[in-house]
């Protein structure tokens, strides 16, 4: 059985999905998305352990040869990304239940959790297979279940937001699949390994470049890459907490995930830097993003749409990491995917906890938090820490590697916009952290007590994480070294 | 609606026919254009006239909602079942080849199970639109 | 095994484990935790351990040689010490932040490489800033805090400049370029306290709490020391500097009339010492600077816990209001003045053996100036230390009924005064513990008769001479009195102009940053344009400006 | 402070100082510099830098007495 185990983890969601839909009540349907969040997480570590054993893992779906039928491809760049998906899962599921159990009214709680799994399939499918145009219904599944799982939020803004998503997305999603089907007609497969391996031959080099731009900017938008962010503050703002958590750690970081897959093992990183001016672009969007969204993040008055600006420009970094190109820039994009993943999950976890014990995310509401969830808000601060950089938090290693690479592509100018770009999280996060722990909590307010186990658990988990991967550089940076070696082994 | 008596009297007439048209698409999809998914939409269509015609609270009882929302996930179970089905007979997933005494009819059997699962599919979630718009302002 | 355990592990742990525990186990926790530094600092074998890969660096979190030992010692002595008598202080967060700072300090001491004690000097100054903030002074907290990321900024830099030039060991920092030299030196004299950076020690640790204070004594500048012996022994520059510490530290101890301050600006005094015998550089100098900043951990550490103990009592600690305790709290009185005679190097205590160390030290290699400054850094101490405060105490009865603190409180101190007569009777407990300096002769009638002679002139001309008794203040103007009392109001007051000259500019400055600042948030608030919501067809056309954008760049 | 204590103080030591005077010139001295072994210098520098110490004690206490307890 062991061998399938690429496949079995997109059918054990898809199958959670199902029953969660089958099942119509909470309990059970939590039941389900708990075991197929662990799972997922024990089929992501066996995958780790077997790729890392035996090196890349090919499965046939249908039995089909990869010219013909799909093929789901695990190496050691999607490793990381599917250990993300699966831990993340399984963490954070065990936060849904209580969380999930106050936002929601309970006649649509199953419905979530079905659509929770539908969209970790989506996002599991996308980063096994290596197919563009599996890519591409994977993508439709994670953004349709995600599109209603933001209008399932308390808000009635949720409604707006889901449905500028919706349309976001589908632009996003058209434009990936127009780009396909021009790589389709320059190289007659769909397979990602092959068109790679025929792009060199192609003769219709418009096409190809015609659909690596279409491609990229598809891809762009479920990046939330920097102009094209707007989607994103609304959507994780209005969102059930949970569904916020789970996005927030993983969705753009499935979306970085293919862009890294497109550039480096698709085009190349050469084609890609040379035919068009991605690089130069690519570095001046996720500066702006560095600089732009994390500058409004510090006057934004919602601690939910705070994080969210600040994920569009920590995201900066990671697509900043992609446009060095060279080893250190892209070990130090690829950890910034897991390392944000801890921080901004153990962040939004934090969030929604408070929303869970007050009801609200207003930035006024955080006063003096610290003496009565001392627990929680320590995890927030952590993770604020890991956000802006400090030495011992995860988060100063991914810039480790960003500006290491900077100074490698001989851009020092770069290093010192990154190091002066933390300065601005130091500014957002040292508002919160003033709040939560100088000032004190109004007279008036109801006595509010910690979170309870349930959420508190992961939080603490994931905040650990951030510490701990901060000073054990080994697996994280091991895996996207590990995933950079392939990336230049597989890089024309 | 319910004095416009050419209108029932021609649906009537015509609701069979849909149904046994979806019914000819669907096995035609084994050979020929058709499939599941026009089959599941034809046969929802059925329905829906039916609704249109009769009211929405006659196609409920025809279809009941709580077995709309059943079929939408349960197609999905059988599609994503009949590929497990495979990987459990020793195969790839999603390979129909041992699901029968030889390959040829394997693949054929796989992929009629799955035409139907799609056919569930796509016939209740049809409905389900349909019932979510039509119910607007009833309910709630 | 045990080599690769750093003694900071278990004060670190305990620190985690003193922010989630309460009570007696918290007590428990603490103790066990100093403890366990303790033993694991006198149990390591002499050799590396503990090697970790970070980010490309080889870390060594544990080297032990005989200083490390030394002041691992000192620190691990301190650290017990001190949380023992801190252990009926009731403030959660500064029993955590001692502990993460004695952690921070034994680590530094047991680094084996720069990139490691990089990280923990800003540990330590992270674990410091906590005590003085958990001592309930806010603003002074905020100053030391400022002063201390500074300092930590400076070492970073210079550690970074240091490891860009393929430096990371200790040994190679001497072939190091100039920045990372200059930046490493200036980030380990701001922490030493040296002047002109020496105004924050005063400003700081009679703000703490009465048990904060013991560890802030103890452990910032003498880590900085040892970091000094590391990086820079034989910097001549460092004589300088710790001359010019050693005036201003006597200077100022002789001023001031709050006995806390006091001890601050005498430690100030005695790192300058050490200083001049680190820039002297000789291997008997660095040993004879180690011993020293060892004795001085002890008396320095035992004084603060009596001093503490009338700040506990009294609320302030006026030098002339010492005079109602000598009788209401002997013990407490009795570990003062042994504390201050061992400070001035009387005999028989272990100020005298340091200091016959330093001074054979400074003596074999020739250093003159050093030796002399030395000798008279003895008689000024002898003067601030004891004769001056003897002569401003006041009779009279106390404000409140005093009494002795309790036994928890009372040991530690005890303990420590008996180590430091201990030592001060047996030199060579002491200086065997550091290879060279076996051999010097401390107990003997030369070195005796010439301490006391110096000290008693000093006293006797004092005495002559007490017309001129410094009254002092309680507060002293410092470097600091530049920013604090902003230095373009004492320009404009001297030249005559009127403050409101200040005033408007002061205005103006304000004005400008307000408007940068509502200008920034008119962009990026949440009416911004950056901030605001966008209608989705404004998106989707960007998208469609992106896309037009690289296909257009693709074909020109 | 009590003259009268004062005044005997200043006794006792003057009687301290005699004496150790005298052992200055009974104990064996191993000088550094060479005027460190002369009998009698240490009192003499230490009276000198206790001098020197209360001058500048004194001159720069002018300068930077600043007030009372600092309270911010």
């Amino acid at each position: 059985m062991r061998e399938h185990a690429p496949v079995l983890m997109v059918v054990v969601p898809l199958f959670g999905a199902v029953l969660a839909a089958l099942v119509r009540r909470p309990g059970p349907a939590f039941a389900v998305a708990l075991a197929c969040g662990f799972a997922v997480a024990a089929l992501a570590i066996d995958l780790a352990v077997a790729v890392s054993a035996g090196g890349p893992i090919s499965y046939r779906l249908g039995g089909w040869a990869p010219d013909v039928g799909i093929e789901y491809r695990v190496d050691a760049l999607n490793v990381p990304i599917l250990l993300l998906l699966g831990v993340t899962a399984a963490v954070a599921t065990v936060y849904a239940r209580r969380s999930v159990a106050s936002e929601l009214p309970v006649g649509r709680v199953a419905w979530f959790y079905a659509l929770y799994l539908l969209c970790l399939t989506g996002l599991i499918g996308i980063a096994l297979t290596n197919d563009a145009f599996n890519a591409f219904v994977f993508l439709e599944i994670s953004s349709l279940a995600t599109y209603a799982m933001i209008a399932l939020g308390r808000d009635r803004r949720a409604l707006v937001a889901a449905y500028q998503y919706l349309i976001i997305g589908t632009i996003g999603a058209t434009f990936y699949v127009i780009g396909v089907g021009f790589l389709f007609l320059a190289t007659g497969t769909l397979n990602l390994s092959l068109i790679a391996e025929r792009l060199g031959e192609a003769e219709a080099a418009r096409a190809v470049v015609t659909g690596l731009a279409f491609v990229l900017v598809g891809i762009a938008m479920k990046v939330a890459l920097f102009p094209l962010h707007l989607w994103l503050p609304n959507a994780y703002a209005y969102a059930p907490s949970f569904a916020t958590v789970f996005l927030g750690a993983t969705a753009t970081k499935v979306a970085v995930y293919l862009l890294f897959r497109y550039v480096f093992s698709v085009f190349g990183a050469a084609f890609v830097f040379e035919a068009l001016p991605t690089g130069a672009l690519l570095i001046a969007l996720s500066l702006a993003a560095a600089f732009g969204a994390s500058t409004v993040a510090i006057f934004q008055s919602d601690v939910k749409r705070l994080l969210a600006y600040s994920s569009v420009g920590q995201i900066g970094y990671a697509t900043l990491g992609l446009a060095l190109g060279n080893a250190a820039g892209l070990t130090g994009g690829l950890v910034h995917l897991l390392n944000h993943a801890m921080m901004k999950g153990a962040a939004f976890m934090a969030v929604g906890a408070v929303v869970f014990r007050l009801g609200t995310c207003r930035l006024e509401a955080f006063a003096g938090l610290g003496r009565a969830m001392p627990a929680t808000m320590a995890a927030l601060t952590v993770a604020g820490l890991g956000l802006i950089g400090v030495p011992g938090t995860a988060g100063f290693v991914s810039k480790w590697y960003l500006i290491k690479g900077a100074l490698e592509a001989g851009m020092p100018w770069l290093a010192l916009l990154i190091v002066a770009s933390s300065i601005l999280a130091l500014l957002y996060v040292g508002r919160l952290v003033e709040l939560i722990w100088l000032r004190p909590r109004p007279a008036d307010a109801a006595p509010v007590a910690e979170a309870p186990l349930e959420l508190l658990l992961p939080t603490l988990a994931l905040a650990a994480a951030t510490i701990w991967f901060g000073l054990d550089t080994r697996f994280t940076a091991g895996l996207a070294q590990a995933a950079t070696v392939g990336l230049f082994g597989g890089a024309r | 609606m319910r004095l416009d008596i050419v209108l029932r009297v021609a649906a009537k007439l015509i609701l069979p026919l849909m149904l046994v048209f979806a019914l000819y698409v669907q096995f035609h999809g084994d050979y020929g254009p058709g499939g599941g998914f026009q089959a599941g939409a034809i046969a929802a269509g059925a329905v829906i006239l039916y609704g249109l015609v009769y009211g929405l609270s006659a196609a409920q009882r025809l279809v009941p909602v709580a077995a709309v929302e059943t079929m939408v996930p349960l197609g999905v179970l059988v599609f994503a079942a009949v590929g497990v089905a495979g990987l459990l007979l020793g195969d790839n997933y999603l390979d129909y080849d041992k699901l029968a005494h030889d390959a040829v009819h394997g693949q054929e059997w796989g992929v009629f199970l799955v035409e139907a699962g799609v056919f569930i599919t796509v016939f209740s979630t049809m409905l389900a639109i349909f019932y979510a718009f039509a119910g607007r302002g009833i309910k709630e | 095994m045990i080599e690769a355990v750093s003694p900071a592990l278990p004060l670190l742990l305990g620190a985690a484990l003193a922010v989630l525990l309460r009570g007696r186990a918290r007590d428990a926790v603490s103790v066990a935790a100093a403890v366990a530094a303790l033993g694991l600092v006198l149990l390591l074998p002499d050799r590396e351990g503990g090697r970790i890969g970070w980010l490309g660096f080889r870390l060594v979190t544990v080297a032990v040689d005989p200083a490390a030992r030394l002041f691992g010692a000192a620190f691990a002595i301190a650290a017990l010490a001190g949380i023992v008598h801190a252990l009926a202080q009731r403030n959660p967060l500064e029993r955590a932040a001692a502990l993460l700072y004695a952690g921070a300090a034994l680590g530094i001491v047991f680094a084996g490489d720069l990139v490691t004690f990089t990280i923990f000097f800003e540990l330590l100054a992270v674990g410091s800033t906590l005590v003085v903030w958990s001592g309930g002074r806010r603003a002074a907290a905020l100053r030391y805090a400022a002063v201390h990321a500074f300092a930590g900024a400076l070492l970073i830099a210079g550690a970074a400049a240091a490891s860009a030039g393929g430096v990371t060991t200790f040994a190679a920092v001497a072939e190091a370029g100039p920045l990372a030299r200059g930046l490493l030196l200036a980030g380990l004299l701001v922490n030493a306290g040296a002047f002109p950076f020496s105004f924050w020690v005063a400003d700081a640790y009679p703000k703490a709490s009465w048990s904060g204070a013991v560890f802030l004594s103890a452990f910032t500048t003498k880590a900085a020391v040892y970091g000094l012996i590391r990086l820079f022994p034989g910097e001549s520059a460092l004589v300088v500097f710790g001359a010019a510490t050693v005036v201003y530290g006597a200077i100022y101890a002789l001023n001031t009339r709050d006995l806390r301050a006091l001890l601050s600006y005498s430690i100030v005094g005695q790192v300058g010492i050490m200083l001049m015998a680190v820039g002297t550089g000789s291997a008997l100098a660095l040993a004879a600077a180690a011993l020293h900043a060892f004795a001085h951990v002890v008396y320095k550490a035992m004084m603060m816990m009596a001093a503490g103990g009338l700040v506990d009592a009294q609320g302030r600690t006026p030098l002339g209001a010492i005079g109602p305790f000598r009788r209401s709290m002997p013990v407490t009185a009795l570990v003062l003045a042994i504390g201050a005679l061992a400070l001035s190097g009387l005999p028989l205590t272990a100020g005298f053996v340091s200091k016959s160390a330093l001074s054979a030290a400074l003596g074999k290699e020739g250093a003159a100036f050093a030796w002399f400054l030395l000798t008279a850094s003895s008689a000024a101490t002898f003067l601030y230390a004891v004769c001056r405060p003897l002569l401003l105490i006041e009779t009279g009865a106390a404000a409140r009924p005093l009494a002795d603190p309790s036994p928890s409180r009372l040991a530690p101190m005890v303990l420590l005064a008996a180590l430091t007569l201990a030592i001060g009777f047996v030199p060579a407990a002491l200086l065997g513990r550091i290879p060279g300096t076996g051999a010097i002769a401390v107990l003997t009638p030369d070195h005796i008769v010439f301490q006391l002679a110096v000290l008693a002139a000093a006293a006797l001309v004092l005495l002559l001479a007490r017309a001129v008794i410094l009254p002092g203040a309680a507060t002293l103007h410092d470097i600091d009195s530049l920013w604090r009392t902003p230095l373009w109001r004492v320009v404009a007051r001297w030249l005559g102009r009127p403050v409101a000259t200040y005033g408007r500019a002061r205005a103006g400055v304000v004005a400008v940053l307000r408007n940068a600042l509502a200008g920034l948030e008119r962009q990026h608030g949440p009416q911004g344009a950056l901030g605001r919501n966008w209608p989705t067809g404004s998106m989707a056309l960007s998208a469609a400006i992106l896309l037009g954008a690289t296909l257009l760049l693709a074909y020109i | 402070m009590i003259p009268a204590i004062l005044r005997r103080a200043v006794l006792v030591l003057a009687a301290v100082v005699a004496l150790l005077l005298g052992a200055d010139f009974l104990v064996a001295h191993h000088p550094y510099f060479g005027i460190d072994g002369l009998p009698g210098f240490a009192l003499a520098f230490g009276g000198l830098a206790a001098l020197a110490t209360l001058a500048l004690g004194a001159a720069a206490g002018r300068l930077i007495a600043r007030g009372a307890f600092d309270d911010d």
